[in-house]
């Protein structure tokens, strides 16, 4: 491998660098760096503008956003109210099925577990910021004729489709809602364990999507589990697929998986204190304590 | 064939053999007779000194005290200080992963330290990082930032050169 | 067992955790704050008794399993078996060859396992480009080999093409993504 | 003028860069493509379970193979010496593989240059201060009537005109000259520096530091001066707890640096003349740098400001 032959570059600038001196601080050298295209006159008054290009002048410019005259841009136009109070609204950044199934399939998301948002964040490929509102996922339906994956799915916000897709391969999906304390804990599971704080109480739905997550059809984790299974079956027909029996899957535990409505992590209770140090978990045992994170 | 003005002249793919040639760094030594010394400025004489440094003097005495110098230190360039100048620049990647060198910062004032800008942004960054304690402790500094902000912040926002587009539309 | 530092609270509000000290609480006035903290009345704050105010936990480790779980990783890992075997995968992806072609050139993945083709969209997407990274060895080779495969694809046959000997890239004018695609894959890549 | 002929024995060759930067350059006055690198053959890799494997033949372990974490596959490892500090020759105890991603990287200088640039400059204040006008005690007074006195006009004795005034545009520190090389950028620094240091034969890799049977400082001084080490090295080992005889040997020798793989960096690997690193070193250093190849966001945003 040593010695350089065609396209070799690599060995051949390593054995170039063998018969030059040594590579020390004194003699280390980046590359030039851009000239400045405009020299700005001196003299006074800062010289004259020209020669300059009309963007170039000195001054003469108004600055970035400036609208001049005497009425105001804000009166100008009439108002058309589209977003009005988006800073309010709780946003949804959206996933496709696509980047769900790519993922199963390249190991980075275990099907074999239940997948919510804790999973979906750990990828490192998805973000939320609970400061900017974020709650949560919006599984969208890009690529949901090739989606192939059996899974237990839980996610903030979806379609119809969606849903259909999932339930088509045996899967099941849940529509759940966390409030920002929870999603604070989820999107960063590593930096909230080490804080040493309790794991939040998740709180119910506010009022403007209790409905949506009471939804059976919606598979919100708020109704009925009864009508859920209805709904499932109602699903299949109007989409046209054979619904799997899920009661009859090997993995029938891992898909009827789900949490508390006061839970926020699968298998660790509200009040818990993890202690990654130790590799332990603090269960509180005062009774005041554990009424209130009682479900 | 491809688009010949598209493609890098590669050195690196050149056969060695290139290398070889004369080098252009090796001056080339040329040659040529001394001209003539000729007599110029006939019957001007040099009063001054011109060969050189001036002579030293044998004797130091109260006349000709020397310039006081400072005694030539040579700076050790391998203090421990020096020495181990960088260690631990590269903890994020060769460390364990709990540190990162932003959280290494040590030199300057804590409202400084990861951060970089202006003066109006420095002091902004002062101004919030002290506010509860500078007024008390140091008020004459405190007043001569504020002063200072206030200055900076008229200087940046309101010193322009308002004629040529004072109405435009 | 370790004291749970947890504060005793009525159970309609969260009981606040986590601090056996009181902390300063944000003051209105500026001058109240700074004679807490200068003018020194530390002797008020002392810790609280803990008998107060320390709860008790009980410690265990089963439960831990589940926080690794929870925790997630940092390195890209291993492609699953399934993946390997049965592709193209339900997503479209399709694994290397197992064994690196006998070629004078080669084309590593990048680490999601995918072939380093991107496209450049440059000059107000007047300019597209197609870019091979990565390429290892003989680099002129392959440029060569893929401006005669890309020929039946071109416009008049004519493939323009730029070799960076040194950040080993061949960039194409043009959007050729799939059909380089294609070509790597066929090779082996 | 006259330019006297200057004869020299050997020119001295001198690194060029290209307008890019990248591509080197080499200028010499013989022909140097006699002496190409002699490299011995990569032995066979048998079924190792350890990551060393010692051929048990020879009395002496003899460390033979080396597995690599990460095995690359195209390209070939590239080989180094181990050898062992027990005297002042030394001698080989074995041929180890080193990943061509780390010890043979391209070589940019102008990578090296970067990194180098940000050590020096990413942790550096400058203090520097003056006073401007409004910060100078007084000058609040008109210092002599506008007319009739036949001066010329002022209107304050801290102006910049004034002995004794304010500075105008003068240094207004404390000023932070912080930023943050990304992470790839950085992880290429190390790879570049290792590879050109190893391309260079200053690059030396020893069983271990135990090895070394003195505590003497001159013991350690003339063992470099020996192997054509230079006047500083940098000794590299994987944790902090070093060998007591390196540790006595190097507290007389202030250029003689001792550090742990987490220490390790472009400045001061460029600083002293010689690295050395031990076998265990060089597996830190490449399941640290490949782990950085392969993490899952590189660009974290908790660090990116």
């Amino acid at each position: 491998m040593a010695g350089a032959g065609p396209g070799r570059s690599v060995d051949y600038a390593l054995t170039l660098l063998r018969r030059l001196p040594r590579i020390t601080l004194g003699n280390l050298k980046g590359n030039k760096e851009q000239k400045k295209k405009h020299n700005y006159s001196r003299g006074q008054d800062g010289g004259s503008d020209r020669g300059y290009p009309e963007q170039a002048k000195k001054g003469s410019q108004p600055p970035l956003g400036f609208a001049g005259g005497s009425n105001p841009y804000y009166t100008r136009h009439p108002v058309e109210w589209y977003y009005r109070g988006h800073e309010l609204r709780r946003q949804y950044p959206p996933y496709s099925l696509f980047s769900l199934q790519r993922n199963i399939d390249m190991g980075i998301i275990d099907p074999a577990y239940p997948i919510d948002l804790v999973q979906l964040c750990n990828t490192k490929l998805y973000h939320i910021d609970p400061l900017q509102r974020h709650f949560g996922v919006n599984l969208t339906e890009e690529g949901m004729h090739m989606f192939k994956a059996k899974i237990n799915l839980e996610v903030q916000w979806t379609t119809e489709s969606v849903i259909a897709a999932v339930e088509r391969n045996g899967g099941t999906i849940t529509l759940a809602y966390f409030d920002p304390a929870c999603l604070n804990a989820m999107h960063d599971t590593r930096s909230f364990f080490a804080r040493g704080v309790p794991i939040p109480r998740r709180a119910l739905p506010p009022e403007n999507c209790l409905e949506l997550y009471s939804n059976p059809k919606m598979r919100g984790y708020l109704a009925d589990p009864a009508a859920v299974s209805l709904a499932r079956v109602e699903l299949a027909q109007k989409f046209g697929y054979n619904l799997p029996d899920v009661t009859k899957d090997p993995d029938y535990e891992m898909l009827i998986k789900r949490k508390d409505p006061r839970q926020c992590f699968y298998d660790l209770e509200p009040g818990w204190v993890v202690n990654l140090k130790d590799r332990t978990i603090l269960k509180p045992a005062d009774e005041v304590i554990r009424q209130y994170y009682r479900s | 064939m491809a688009f010949a003005g598209w493609q890098c002249a590669s050195i690196l793919a050149r056969p060695l053999i290139e290398l070889r040639q004369p080098s252009p760094m090796v001056q080339a030594v040329r040659w040529w007779r001394e001209r003539p010394v000729y007599t110029r400025r006939m019957g001007f004489e040099i009063n001054h000194h011109i060969a050189g440094p001036l002579p030293r003097l044998d004797a130091v005495t109260p006349e000709t005290k020397p310039i006081p110098q400072k005694p030539y230190r040579p700076t050790n360039n391998w203090s421990a200080k020096k020495a181990t100048f960088g260690q631990n620049d590269y903890i994020d990647i060769l460390g364990d992963g709990t540190l990162h060198p932003r959280d290494m910062l040590h030199e300057g004032p804590h409202w400084l330290r990861g951060f970089k800008g202006n003066e109006f942004r420095r002091l902004l960054r002062r101004r919030n990082a002290t506010f509860h304690y500078a007024p008390y402790i140091h008020p004459t500094k405190w007043n001569t930032v504020m002063k200072r902000l206030k200055y900076l912040y008229e200087y940046h926002n309101f010193k322009q050169n308002h004629k040529d587009w004072r109405n435009m539309e | 067992m370790l004291p749970l530092r947890l504060l005793r609270s009525a159970p309609s509000h969260p009981p606040t955790h986590s601090h056996s000290h009181r902390i300063f609480q944000p003051s209105s006035s500026l001058l109240l704050s700074f004679q807490r903290t200068y003018l020194g009345r530390t002797d008020k704050f002392k810790p609280p008794d803990p008998n107060q105010t320390y709860t008790p936990v009980v410690e265990s480790a089963d439960e831990f399993r589940f926080v690794d779980r929870l925790l997630g990783r940092d390195v890209v890992p291993k492609i699953p078996e399934k993946s390997l075997k049965e592709y193209p995968t339900p997503s479209g992806w399709i694994p290397p060859a197992p064994v690196p072609p006998q070629l004078p050139y080669f084309i590593a993945r990048t680490r999601f396992h995918n072939l380093p083709v991107y496209l450049h969209v440059v000059e107000h997407s007047t300019r597209k480009l197609t870019q091979v990274a990565k390429v290892q060895g003989d680099i002129w080779m392959l440029e060569k080999e893929l401006v005669h495969f890309l020929r039946q694809h071109a416009f008049d046959g004519l493939v323009a093409s730029q070799v960076s000997e040194v950040n080993r890239w061949i960039r194409i004018k043009g959007n050729y993504v799939e059909q380089v695609k294609e070509f790597l894959l066929a090779k082996g890549f | 003028m006259i330019i006297r002929p200057v004869l020299l024995k050997e020119p001295s060759p001198k690194v060029m860069m290209h307008k890019t930067g990248t591509l080197l350059r080499t200028v010499f006055s013989r022909s140097w493509l006699a002496e190409s690198i002699r490299k011995p053959a990569l032995l066979p890799c048998a079924g190792t379970i350890s990551r060393y494997t010692a051929s048990s033949s020879s009395n002496s372990a003899l460390i033979t193979d080396r597995q690599l974490l990460y095995p690359p596959k195209y390209n070939t490892p590239r080989e180094a010496w181990v050898e062992t500090l027990g005297t002042l020759e030394g001698r080989k105890v074995g041929l180890i593989p080193l990943h061509p991603d780390i010890f043979a990287e391209f070589p940019r200088i102008d990578v090296i240059h970067e990194n180098v640039k940000w050590q020096k400059l990413y942790q550096h204040v400058d203090y520097a201060h003056q006073r401007t006008r409004a910060e100078m005690p007084g000058g609040g007074r008109k210092p002599w009537p506008q007319k009739k006195t036949g001066r010329a006009r002022h209107g304050s004795i801290r102006s910049p005109l004034f002995k004794g005034g304010g500075a105008a545009k003068g240094p207004r520190g404390p000023k932070s000259f912080f930023y943050m090389l990304d992470l790839q950028n950085r992880a290429k620094g190390l790879k570049c520096t290792l590879s050109a240091k190893f391309a260079q034969d200053d690059l030396h890799i020893v069983d271990s530091f135990e090895s070394l049977s003195s505590p003497e400082s001159q013991f350690l001084e003339a063992l470099a001066a020996k192997r054509n080490w230079g006047l500083s090295v940098l000794f590299v080992d994987d944790t902090d707890f070093m060998a007591k005889n390196i540790a006595l040997a190097c507290r007389g020798l202030p250029s003689f640096t001792l550090m742990p793989v987490y220490g390790l960096n472009c400045f001061s690997m460029l600083k002293h003349e010689t690295v050395v690193l031990t076998t265990r070193a060089v597996d830190k250093i490449e399941e640290r740098l490949k782990r950085v190849d392969n993490l899952l966001r590189q660009n974290d945003p908790r660090h990116a400001r």
